[in-house]
């Protein structure tokens, strides 16, 4: 293992170096920088927070189902968690996780510019994401909500109690600092690049966040106008969505959907683009077909827009909507085929590492290949009729949410971690944490999809105890997922004092960003690089040749 | 709406024409997620006119074309001298873009007038949805639909025009007193584009709210 | 062996049940095997091309394109083959056989009201004979809840200001779960209760032990006199308003100059909103009855105006 | 950019043919074409939208890449609005 990795040799620091870490240092600087790398930091510490936030409420979820009776906490409390686990989890965890942090950091830097197009729009959009994110936490501690992450009308605008209008409120401002970002990128994606980097020299990972941000930019809004009606409903008895004031409650669903839907490739497509970047790094070799995985990035974009209604399939909407939704749901599939069945012909031939970003990447890819294949089975109509809104449902999207989003964005970090903090993380830990995230995920979620053929429905505080070994058994994997996340909190901070000194380019990477030193100074580049080379430019042959001549 | 950049060229860009084309497109897509923001209550009013035609119909014949019409002609008009505006900003003729600004956020403000003027008949009429709602019609559970509808979307647009009229307010006086735009009218290009966006908003409005039902 | 199955698989209890499992293993089939493709082929290039391993590792001359072509096409006509297979399975679910019973479901939290045709009610429980095709016909009070029955492989929501439907043949005699699947507050998982299906000679057994029922259609009578409806809708009443006799299936022309079939959407919409759609040549003066009349009553009355229907058209 | 640029000409030409079409608006509303009173509203809608966008907002003579984000907005739009009527539509039919 040791004589297969390839880590330069640590360059000794003779002087301090310049780097956007300490070219100042005062708390306002901080709180007040458009630097995009420093936007990137106080995001990271800000979704961490939401994370074990999330992971609190989903803690005690697992602990109360341990039991088929609703002894560990009320039916309200219960439900309070679900809403709270799912709202923060979604807007305030997984949609800004890879796209705000890596995103913010790499972005400029990939494409070979000194910041993003209107560095001063993403400073006010951390703080729309703080400022919904204080609304969020307002109506947490203030008594909860309890409508479920969907909202449905007419319950979250009639019948609810706690505080909707303030939870409402913090996703529509967050969602406003999501819109900040998705213009930022796509303006700096296309207006900022460097000479030479023509689209099809981007590394993947840009076209990963630029298709993100078209999603963002064009779903968002009707997020924001669909709360804005639920809250004013709520408020003032408005009636559109009422059915006993001559509204629809399917209406409210229908443009729900529409963001939501779109919505779940935002928190997929940055993972992809992640993956991209660390199979052909840790393969050493060139992607398999560059363009198709590219284009499939734009094809799940577009097409993710025209299958929201596979979301109300038994919601009484026309069987014939269902059925043009269905067929859609299915098509964008084939996007999602594309890319990995590239990743694994990517490995072939290859000279392949198994860092622990590399884990995470192949985990990502078998748990990913999971989550979306039994979309498939959700996406089939007479099927979902029955595991609709059973945990067959939740087994799917933790498959590709945690299993897939999470993976990449840990992987990410790792892998960026030597670009961001300068230092190393710990291998061994790293790997030790790796493995029982994955074992601790799969006997989390794994039971949960048994669980839902059953008919277990979601949502449900008390169930029938025959369904209980199976909810035992996925409490006990959640409790090792548990520790599996501790680590890395542990061990990344450990690691940004005590870990070993990276040097600019520890995996012997391409991409511009490698080519700063680390941590990169305020303006990432001295001089404006000039791009002549495709992106992955690796040869599986030459490493083994170093390795062979290291040998010897 | 991206920044005003106030020094001529920001440090992230090259040059600037660079950071021209950066503002300008980020503006236009600004407005594309201006337009779905709309979008969402004009699903909400198509879907309800199929539905319930009749009551829609009966309903927006108890707005008042003539203010609604005159309304349109002045945002047109606004919009026409806001084109001047750009022009004059380009041309590097201060005083003149001052005044067009000035000229622009005055029938802006018109507008709101009128606006203002409806909404108090509408709700002294009765047409303000909610307990002391009352139409002569034979439906009026949608025809208050109709006007849930008519309140949200123009009052959205309402705020969409104040805020116009604040911001061509604000850079009238900028350009007015000290001469911010002088070789560098972006952000009145900028300006100019959300406000014509904003008129063809309500041009869609506008038939969907007055016309509705005038046939018949 | 057997109970251990049962403890992942739920009991085949309805006509759609083995239908909709063969879906579901044909998936499960389909999917494990790429499943397991992928997983096998990564797993193995792990292994043979671990950096240090000796592999060849002379660039591969074959194109790259025939590649991408066949795995976008293949996975193109799977998926349109799985589309169909499962959309035909889920139009015969939306598709009531005509001699099916009707029995009315009225949604409320957190409980589910039932009332068969001969006016029986339950609570949370619902007694029916095997090999009978049953119709339900529901409708919330509140919010939207969800009438799932994972034994039978159906679910349909609730939803408050309209009817929607859900059908089934229960062909296996049981207990079976009855589960609220739309989260619709505080108690929504213990919106729960119970199917049973009994073998048609038990069946009419437990209803003879029944107290008589007074019939649905008689409740809707009375409702229909109590109401005021008699009043202007009888014969010989002095307002001139349609003759319901016959109504229910029959296309009634309306002022507007379109056709719509009386089904019980109609019957609903007529009374609660009159003025939706006026019926042709009379004059919109029925009063709303929405807010005084409930959903059980409301299902009463329905259920008493189809029975006024003859002939042999539905 | 600046080699092609809107006279006052265009300009006026432009708010002229607005008015028009306001006017024309207003009288085909008043006249009976059964469900194309609708159509000709909007279709005289998206005529007074495209000259706006085209000449007051220097569509005309923007690059593709403009023409691209315009056009974005209202192709969104517009699947929203298909795909949520392909429901409502149909909600009907047996
Ligand atoms: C990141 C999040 C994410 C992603 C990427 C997806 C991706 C997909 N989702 Fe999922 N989904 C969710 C998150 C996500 N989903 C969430 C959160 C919900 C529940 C919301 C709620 O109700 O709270 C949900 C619910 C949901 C439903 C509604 C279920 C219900 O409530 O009844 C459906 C139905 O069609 C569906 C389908 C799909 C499909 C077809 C894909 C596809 O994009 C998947 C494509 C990928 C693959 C198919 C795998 C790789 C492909 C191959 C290896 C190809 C070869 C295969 C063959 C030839 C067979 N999802
Ligand atoms: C988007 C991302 C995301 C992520 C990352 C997760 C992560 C997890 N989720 Fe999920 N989940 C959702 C999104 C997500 N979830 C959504 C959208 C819903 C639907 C909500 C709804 O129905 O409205 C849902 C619903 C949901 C349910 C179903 C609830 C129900 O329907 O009744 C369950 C049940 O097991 C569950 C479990 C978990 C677990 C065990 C994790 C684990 O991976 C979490 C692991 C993390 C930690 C463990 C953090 C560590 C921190 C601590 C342990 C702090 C401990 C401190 C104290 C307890 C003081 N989630
Ligand atoms: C004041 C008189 C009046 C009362 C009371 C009244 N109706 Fe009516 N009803 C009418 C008239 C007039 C019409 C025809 C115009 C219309 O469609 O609204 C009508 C139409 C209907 C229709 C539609 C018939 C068709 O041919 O389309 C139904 C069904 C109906 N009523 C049921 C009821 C029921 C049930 C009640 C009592 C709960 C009731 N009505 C009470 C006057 C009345
Ligand atoms: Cu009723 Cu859930
Ligand atoms: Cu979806």
């Amino acid at each position: 293992m040791t004589t297969a990795t390839l880590q330069a040799e640590p360059q000794p620091v003779a002087r301090v170096a310049r780097t956007y870490l300490n070219e100042r240092t005062t708390i306002a600087s901080w709180l007040l920088t458009t630097d995009h790398k420093r936007i990137a930091l106080l995001y990271m510490v800000s979704i961490t927070l939401f994370f074990l936030i999330g992971g609190a409420a989903a803690t005690l979820m697992r602990l109360e189902l341990l039991t088929p009776q609703g002894d560990l906490v009320a039916s309200d409390t219960y439900n309070k968690l679900f809403t709270i686990h799912g709202v923060v989890m979604v807007w305030f965890f997984l949609i800004p996780s890879i796209p705000t942090v890596l995103g913010n950091f790499l972005l400029p830097m990939m494409i070979g510019a000194r910041d993003v197009a209107f560095p001063k729009i993403n400073l006010a959009s951390w703080y729309l994401f703080m400022g919904g994110g204080a609304f969020a936490v307002f109506s947490i501690l203030s008594g909860g909500v309890d409508t479920g992450w969907t909202f449905y009308t007419p319950y979250s605008s009639t019948y609810a109690n706690g505080h909707v209008i303030a939870m409402a409120t913090g996703i529509f401002i967050a969602g406003f600092g999501s819109i900040a970002t998705g213009l930022n990128f796509i303006v700096t994606t296309h207006k900022m690049r460097a000479p030479g980097m023509t689209w099809m020299k981007l590394p993947l990972f840009v076209w990963s966040l630029y298709t993100t941000s078209i999603i963002l930019v064009l779903a968002t809004p009707v997020l924001a106008i669909t709360l804005a009606l639920m809250a004013l409903e709520r408020a003032f008895g408005v009636g559109i969505f009422n059915p006993s004031l001559g509204g629809d409650p399917l209406l409210f669903q229908h443009l729900f959907w529409f963001y939501s839907h779109p919505a779940v490739y935002i928190m997929i497509l940055p993972g992809m683009g992640v993956v991209s970047e660390l199979i052909t790094c840790f393969a050493r070799k060139k992607i398999f077909g560059y363009q198709f995985v590219a284009a499939a990035s734009v094809a799940i974009a577009v097409l993710g827009f025209l299958v929201w209604g596979h979301h109300m399939f038994v919601s009484s909407q026309s069987i014939y909507a269902g059925m043009i939704f269905s067929v859609l749901s299915f098509m964008v599939a084939i996007p999602s085929a594309i890319k990995v069945f590239n990743w694994t012909a990517t490995l072939y031939k290859g000279s392949i590492s198994f860092h622990t970003p590399m884990l995470y990447a192949l985990g990502f890819i078998g748990l990913f290949t999971i989550g979306g294949l039994t979309g498939l089975f959700l996406a089939s109509l007479a099927v979902d009729v029955h595991v609709h809104d059973t945990y067959f449902v939740i087994a799917h999207f933790h498959y590709i949410m945690v299993g897939g989003m999470v993976m990449a964005y840990l992987g990410a970090l790792h892998f960026w971690w030597p670009k961001i903090t300068g230092r190393m993380y710990p291998e061994w830990l790293a790997k030790l944490a790796a493995l029982s995230i994955f074992a601790g995920f799969n006997l989390t979620f794994f039971p949960q999809f048994i669980l839902g053929y059953l008919g277990m429905p979601r949502r449900y505080h008390v169930y029938a105890p025959e369904f209980q070994v199976l909810n035992v058994l996925s409490t006990a994997g959640a409790s090792i997922l548990a520790l599996g996340y501790f680590l890395p909190l542990g061990y990344l901070l450990w690691s940004w004092k005590y870990g070993k000194i990276a040097g600019p380019n520890p995996w012997r990477a391409t991409g511009l960003e490698w080519t700063t030193p680390s941590p990169p100074p305020k303006d990432n580049f001295d001089t404006t690089p000039i791009v002549t080379e495709g992106p992955y430019e690796y040869d599986p042959r030459a490493t083994e040749a170093e390795l062979r001549a290291a040998h010897a | 709406m991206p920044e005003i950049a106030l020094a001529p060229v920001e440090h992230q860009f090259e040059n600037a024409e660079q950071q021209r084309e950066a503002a300008t497109m980020g503006m236009w897509v600004f407005l594309a997620t201006e337009a779905l923001f709309f979008g969402g209550m004009f699903l909400g009013y198509t879907a309800y006119r199929t539905y319930y035609p009749e009551a829609f119909a009966e309903a927006s014949r108890h707005t008042l074309v003539a203010f609604g019409s005159i309304n349109t002609a002045v945002l047109l008009i606004s919009s026409t001298v806001m084109a001047f505006a750009v022009r004059a900003a380009r041309m590097n003729r201060r005083g003149l873009l001052s005044i067009l600004l000035l000229v622009t956020a005055s029938l802006g403000t018109a507008f709101l007038v009128i606006k203002g003027f409806e909404y108090a008949r509408e709700i002294s009429e009765g047409l303000l949805p909610g307990p002391k709602f009352h139409i002569e019609t034979s439906d009026p559970v949608h025809a208050e639909m109709f006007f849930y509808l008519y309140w949200l979307m123009t009052g959205v647009h309402a705020l969409h025009v104040t805020i116009g009229v604040a911001l061509i307010g604000f850079f009238a006086l900028r350009a007015w007193l000290f001469d911010a735009f002088r070789d560098h009218d972006t952000p009145i290009d900028l300006l100019g584009l959300y406000w014509h966006f904003v008129d063809v908003v309500w041009v869609f409005l506008f038939p969907l709210i007055y016309l509705a039902g005038r046939h018949s | 062996m057997r109970t251990f199955f049962n403890s992942l698989f739920p009991p085949q209890a309805s006509n759609l049940a083995p239908k909709v499992d063969a879906i579901y293993f044909a998936l499960l089939g389909l999917c494990g095997f790429v499943a397991l493709l992928v997983c096998l082929a990564i797993l193995f290039f792990c292994v043979r091309y671990r950096r240090g391993s000796g592999a060849d590792r002379t660039p591969p001359k074959w194109r790259q394109r025939p590649f991408e072509l066949a795995w976008t096409i293949t996975p193109f006509f799977i998926f349109l083959g799985l589309f169909f297979w499962a959309a035909e399975v889920f139009f015969g679910m939306s598709r009531p056989p005509r001699n099916a019973t009707e029995i009315y479901i009225v949604g409320k939290q957190w409980m589910w009201k039932i009332q068969h045709p001969d006016g029986r009610r339950e609570i949370n429980e619902l007694h029916i004979p095997i090999g009978q095709p049953v119709k339900l016909i529901m409708t919330s009070e509140d919010v939207i809840h969800d009438f799932f029955i994972p034994g039978f492989r159906n679910k349909q929501d609730v939803v408050p200001g309209r009817y929607t439907t859900e059908w089934f043949t229960p062909t296996k005699a049981g207990s079976y779960h009855l589960f609220c699947a739309q989260y619709c507050g505080t108690n929504h998982s213990r919106m729960v209760g119970n199917i049973y299906v009994m073998e048609p000679a038990e069946h009419a057994k437990w209803l003879a032990g029944q107290p008589a029922p007074d019939s649905l259609i008689a409740a809707g009578e009375r409702a229909f006199r109590n109401r005021g409806c008699s009043g202007c809708h009888a014969p010989n009443a002095a307002i001139r308003a349609p003759l319901l006799d016959g109504i229910y299936g029959k296309q009634v022309p309306l002022s507007d100059s379109s056709l719509v079939t009386a089904d019980d959407q109609y019957l609903r919409n007529s009374i609660l909103l009159p003025n939706k759609q006026i019926a042709a040549g009379y004059e919109p003066i029925m009063p709303t009855f929405q807010g005084q009349i409930d959903e059980q009553e409301l299902n009463a009355i329905i259920a008493y105006l189809k029975s006024l229907w003859e002939g042999d058209v539905r | 950019m600046n080699e092609m640029h809107p006279t006052p000409r265009t300009y006026i030409i432009n708010c002229v043919a607005l008015l028009a079409l306001l006017g024309l608006t207003i009288a085909a509303a008043y006249l009976n074409l059964g469900p194309f009173n609708t159509v000709v509203a909007m279709l005289i809608s998206l005529a007074k939208g495209g000259l706006i966008a085209l000449f007051f907002m220097h569509l005309r003579y923007s690059k593709p890449l403009i023409w691209i984000f315009a056009g974005a907005g209202v192709f969104w739009l517009g699947i929203m609005l298909v795909l949520a009527l392909g429901d409502y539509l149909t909600r009907g039919w047996r």
